[in-house]
C-alpha cells in the first residue's frame, strides 16, 4: 500500500525491476505511524516511567493524533514527499513538546528538505533517513552510546546506506533500517543514560529500554510497512 | 488514581482557565497556544521575564505572574515542557521594547523548546536572552548528565531577576543578577511518595511503605537512591549537607532557607524540617537572615520536600524583600 | 505510615518551633504553654483576636496571626483542641485592654476548652467574648448533632473580623461583624483519600480506589456519604449545590468563593473545582467578585476540597480586601 | 490493694463488716487507671477512629502519663480522697484537650469536691460517682441514649447507688459501678450518636462502640480493682 509498484521509466542497472516510493507512501507512512503509536501508546508511558517522566507515549500521541487531523484537513492534495514530512514537522513541533518534540521535529523537518521531490528512489530514502539523523543530532547533542534515539536512528541509517549500496529498493531500504532500529532499541537496555532526563538516575538507568529509541524503531517500521 | 480532574487531556487548559477566573486583577490567560501574562500587559522599557516548563509544578510558574516577579508564564502539558508555538508570542506579549529574558529550567526539553520558541520570537524582532537554572545537586554536573535540572531555585531566579527588572534594571543587568543567583542557589529534594500523571494512571515509582528516595526531581522521575525511611532530623540532613557543600558555605555566610513541599505535604512538615536545617546551617555558623516555607514547586501530589539555599549579599538580600505582588508570592 | 517528622508526640512544638523560626517578623512563639502570638504584642486599645484548635491543619490558625487578623493562635496537638491552661494565656496576651473575641470552631472539645480558657482569663480581667463558626452543610443542624461544625468558613470569619479589630471597631462591633460573617459563610468538603494521624499511624478511614467521601470534616472523620469517583464537574456540583441552597442565594447576589485544598490535594485541581463551581453560581445569577484558591484549612496529607462561599455585602467586600500581614494571607 | 481492710471502729446496721477506701485506694486507682489506658490507647484510638477522629486513646495516654508524673513528683502524701482525685482533675484539663479532657477533668474536679475526707464508705462512693456524673452532664450537656460516655457513667451510678442501698461494701459499690459501666458501654453499639463528634455521621455511627464510654468502664474497672 502507498508504494508506487510502477517500474521507474528510466531504470538503469542490471534489469533489476526498480520501484521509487511517492507522495502517498508519504501519507501511508503517517497514517501508519500514528496508528502504531496510539497502540504502542501505553508502552512507551511505561518505558519513560521506568527512567523519565512517564509522558513520552502521551506525548507523541497527542502530536500524532493532530498530524492525523492535519491532513484530514488539507484540501488539495500534497504534491511532494517533502510537503507531507514538513506538515508532520511543523505539527509534531507545536503539539508534542518535552525533548521529543524539538528531537522529532527537527528530525522530520531536515528529512522534509531532501525529499522535496515526487518520488523517492533507494538513494533519496537514505538521504531522508539521513537528514533525519543529523536533524536530531543538531538539535540534541547526542552521540551514539548515550541512551537516546540516536541509538536507533544511527543503525538504522548505516543499515539503509548499506541496503541502498547492495542494490536494494526503497522499500527493503526501509525494512533494513526499520529492523536495525529495533535491534538499536534492544541494544540501549544496557546503557546509562547520559543525555536526557534518563541520565539523572545515573547507573540506575541501565536495564531499562530508552523510549525515544524504541518509539524511533516503531516509526521506522511503520514507514517500511508502508512501503511493503 | 483519584483525582478532581475531568478528562486528563483537558486538565492544564481547565485548571489554567480556573486560575485566570479566579485572579483578573493578577494575571490574564489566553487559549490556543496556552500562556498567562500579566495583567495590564508589558510595561514599556522595562525588561520582561517569562518562564515556563511542564505543568504539575503549581504554583511555579504561572502563580508567579505579576509586579514584581514574571511578565508571562507558559505551562505546558503535564511534565512537559511547552511548544514553541505557546513561547514565542508569550515572549513577544512580554516586551516592553527592553528585550525579554526567557528564565528557563535545565530540561533537554525545557531548553530545546525555548531555543526554537526565542529563535522565531527573534526573527520578530524581540531581543530574547536565555538563563538556564540548574540548581538541583542530586544530579552531577559532569559529562554523565544532561547537566542539574532546575527544581525549587528557580522560584529565587525569579523573583530576585523579577525585582531587577522591575526597578529598572536593563537586559543586561536582569540577566547579570539571575544569573548570580543561579550560582549561588543549590537544592536538593526527597520524595516520601511518587506522584501519578493524569494520563499515566499509575505512581511515577513504586516506592515501599518504609523507603525513601533522595534526590527525585520534580517530575516524578525516580531519584538517585533509594533509602530506609528516617527521622525527619536525620532526613533533613541527607538534603542539606550536600546543597551547603557543592556552595562551599563558610562561617559568617547568610543565608535563604527554603523549604519547599512537593504537593502532597503538610505544611506542619514543612516546617519541622525547617526547623533542623535552619540548626544544621547555624552549627555551621550560617545565618539564616530570610526564609520561605510553603509548596511553591511542586510534583503533584507527591509527598516529600527540598530544601534549597541561597548564599544572600546585599543586593540579593534588598531583591528578595523587594515587593511582589503575584497570586502565590506576596508582600 | 511515611512522614517528615520526628516522634510523633514532638510534632506539634517542633513544627510550631519551626514555623516561629522562620518568621520572626510576623509572629512570636511561646512554648509551654504553646501559643503563638503576632510579633509587637497586642496592640493599646485594638480589640484582640484569638482562635486555636488542634494541629493539623495548616496553615489554620497560625499561619492567619498577623496584621489584620488574629492575635494569637494556640495549636492543640493533633486533630484535639487545645487545653485551657494554652488558651488562658493566649486570650491574655491577646488583650489590649479592649476585650478579646475568640473565634471557636464548633466542636465539642474546641468549644468546652475555649469555655474553661475563657472562664479563667475572664477572672484575671479579660473580656471574652465567644464567636462559634459553624459553616459545614454536610452537618445537619439539629438536635440529632452537635450541631454544623465549623470548616474552612473560619479563615473568612479571622480575615474579616481581623479587619473589623484593626480599624478600630470596638468589642461588640468585632463580635457582630464576626457573627454576619458566620450568618453569611457555608462550606462543604470531599476526601478522596484518608489522612494518617501520627499517633495513629494508619489512616483515619478506609476508602476504595473508585470511591470518594463527600461531606468531611477537617478531622479525618469519615463524611456523610460515600459515593463512586465522579469527574471533577460531578464532584464540583456536589459541594456547590447545597452551599447554595443552604444560604438561599439568590439571582444578583455577590459572592466569595473559596475553593480549599485539603492538604495533599496539586493546586491544578483545586483551579479546575474552582472553574466549575464559579460557572454554576453564574448559571444561577450569582457574580463572584472575590476568591481565594489554596490549601488553607487542612486535615495533613488528605486528599480532597472544600467549596466554601460567603455572601458578600459592601462592608464585607471592604473588610476582606483590607491589608493582611500574615504568613499565609497576605495582601 | 490500697483498701484500707480496717473494720470501721463506728461501724453501724446489722453486724456486717464494714471497710472504707482511703487516700492509698484513690492512689492505687489512679495508678491503675494510667495503666489501663496505656494497654487500651490503640483500641481506644481504633474505636475514635472509627465514628471520631482517632485520638481518644493518645489524649488519655498523655493525660495519664502526666498524672503519674505529677503523682510521683509530690513532696507530701495527699491527706484526703480528694486531693489525689484534684490532682488527676488538674491534670487531664490542662493535658488531654479535646472533648475528654474538660469532660473527665470536670468528673474528677466534681468527684474531689465530694470526697474531701480521709475514708469513703458506700455512700460516699455513690456520691462520688454521682458527683461525676454530674460534673460530666454540666460541661457536655448530654443526655442517656447520645452515645457517650454519660450511657457507662449512667448505668454505673445506678448500679452503685441500688448495691449502696443493699448494703454493698465500697468496693462491691464500686464492682456493680464497672460492670454496669462496662455493658453501658457495650450497649452504645447500635446507638446514633447526637453529641459530640461521632454525631456527624449521623446513621453510620451506629454499630460501633463509642470510645469515651469504653474508657469510661476501663476507668470504673480500675477503681474497683485497686479497691478489691
Ligand atoms: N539530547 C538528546 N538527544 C537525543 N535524544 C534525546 C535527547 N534527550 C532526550 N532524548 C530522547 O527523548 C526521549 C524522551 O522524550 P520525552 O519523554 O518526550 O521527553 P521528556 O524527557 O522531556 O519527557 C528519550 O527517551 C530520548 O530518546
Ligand atoms: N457532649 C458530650 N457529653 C458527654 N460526652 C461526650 C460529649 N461529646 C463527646 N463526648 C465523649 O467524648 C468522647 C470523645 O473524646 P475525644 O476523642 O477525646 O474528643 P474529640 O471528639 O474532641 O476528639 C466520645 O466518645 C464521647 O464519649
Ligand atoms: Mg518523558
Ligand atoms: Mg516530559
Ligand atoms: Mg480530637
Ligand atoms: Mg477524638
Amino acid at each position: 500500500m502507498g508504494q508506487d509498484g510502477v517500474p521507474d521509466g528510466t531504470a538503469e542497472g542490471g534489469g533489476s525491476s526498480v520501484t521509487t516510493l511517492d507522495v502517498t507512501w508519504a501519507q501511508a507512512w503517517t497514517r501508519a505511524a500514528a496508528q502504531v503509536v496510539a497502540e504502542h501508546r501505553d508502552e512507551l508511558v511505561e518505558l519513560d516511567r521506568q527512567i523519565g517522566d512517564g509522558d513520552h507515549g502521551e506525548n507523541l500521541h497527542r502530536g500524532f493524533t493532530a498530524v492525523l487531523a492535519k491532513l484530514d484537513g488539507l484540501t488539495e492534495p500534497p504534491g511532494q514527499v517533502g510537503d507531507v514530512l514538513k506538515l508532520v514537522a511543523t505539527t509534531l513541533m507545536s503539539t508534542v513538546g518535552g525533548a521529543a518534540g524539538p528531537l522529532y521535529g527537527t528530525a522530520f523537518l531536515r528529512a522534509a528538505k531532501v525529499t522535496a521531490t515526487e518520488r523517492l528512489d533507494a538513494a533519496g530514502v537514505v538521504a531522508m533517513l539521513e537528514a533525519a539523523l543529523e536533524g536530531i543530532v543538531v538539535r540534541g547533542k547526542a552521540s551514539p552510546g548515550e541512551k537516546t534515539m540516536v541509538d536507533a536512528w544511527t543503525p538504522a541509517v548505516h543499515a539503509a546506506v548499506e541496503a541502498a549500496d547492495g542494490g536494494a529498493e526503497p522499500a527493503a531500504v526501509l525494512a533494513a533500517a526499520a529492523t536495525a532500529a529495533e535491534e538499536g532499541a534492544v541494544a540501549t537496555d544496557p546503557l546509562v543514560a547520559t543525555k536526557g532526563r534518563a541520565s539523572y538516575l545515573g547507573e540506575r538507568s541501565a536495564g531499562h529500554r530508552d523510549p525515544g529509541a524504541a518509539s524511533s524503531a516503531l516509526l521506522l517500521r511503520a514507514a517500511a510497512e508502508a512501503a511493503a | 488514581m483519584k483525582k478532581l480532574i475531568n478528562d486528563p487531556a483537558d486538565v492544564v487548559t481547565e485548571s489554567v482557565e480556573g486560575f485566570g477566573l479566579a485572579h483578573p486583577d493578577v494575571v490574564h490567560v489566553r487559549t490556543d497556544p496556552l500562556y498567562v501574562t500579566r495583567a495590564g500587559g508589558p510595561r514599556t522599557g522595562k525588561v520582561g521575564l517569562v518562564s515556563g516548563g511542564g505543568s504539575g509544578h503549581e504554583p511555579l510558574h504561572a502563580g508567579f505572574v505579576g509586579v514584581g516577579m514574571l511578565d508571562a508564564a507558559v505551562p505546558g502539558a503535564m511534565f512537559t515542557s511547552p511548544v514553541p508555538d505557546a513561547i514565542t508570542p508569550a515572549l513577544q506579549a512580554a516586551d516592553g521594547g527592553a528585550g525579554v529574558v526567557a528564565i528557563v529550567k535545565n530540561y533537554t526539553g525545557d531548553v530545546m523548546n525555548f531555543e526554537l520558541g526565542a529563535e522565531i520570537a527573534e526573527a520578530e524582532g524581540v531581543t530574547v536572552r536565555t538563563v538556564l537554572v540548574n540548581d538541583d545537586v542530586a544530579v552531577e554536573d559532569s559529562t554523565w548528565t544532561a547537566g542539574r535540572r532546575g527544581v525549587a531555585g528557580t522560584l529565587c531566579v525569579e523573583k530576585i531577576a523579577g525585582a531587577a527588572a522591575e526597578r529598572g534594571d536593563d537586559l543586561d543587568a536582569v540577566v547579570a543578577v539571575a544569573e548570580k543567583v543561579v550560582a549561588n542557589v543549590r537544592s536538593m529534594g526527597v520524595a516520601l511518595t511518587a506522584c501519578t500523571v493524569p494520563h499515566a494512571g499509575r505512581p511515577s515509582f513504586d516506592l515501599a511503605d518504609d523507603e525513601i528516595e533522595i534526590g527525585i526531581g520534580i517530575h516524578g522521575e525516580p531519584g538517585r537512591h533509594r533509602v530506609p525511611m528516617a527521622p525527619a532530623d536525620a532526613v533533613t540532613e541527607q538534603l542539606l549537607t550536600p546543597v551547603v557543600e557543592d556552595l562551599r558555605l563558610g562561617d559568617g555566610e547568610s543565608v535563604l532557607l527554603f523549604v519547599n513541599g512537593m504537593g502532597g505535604t503538610p505544611l506542619s512538615e514543612l516546617y519541622v524540617v525547617y526547623r533542623h536545617a535552619r540548626r544544621l546551617l547555624e552549627e555551621r555558623g550560617v545565618t539564616v537572615t530570610r526564609s520561605l516555607v510553603g509548596s511553591y514547586v511542586t510534583s503533584l501530589e507527591m509527598q516529600g520536600a527540598s530544601v534549597t539555599v541561597l548564599r544572600l549579599d546585599d543586593e540579593l538580600t534588598a531583591l528578595w524583600d523587594a515587593p511582589v505582588r503575584t497570586t502565590a508570592l506576596h508582600w
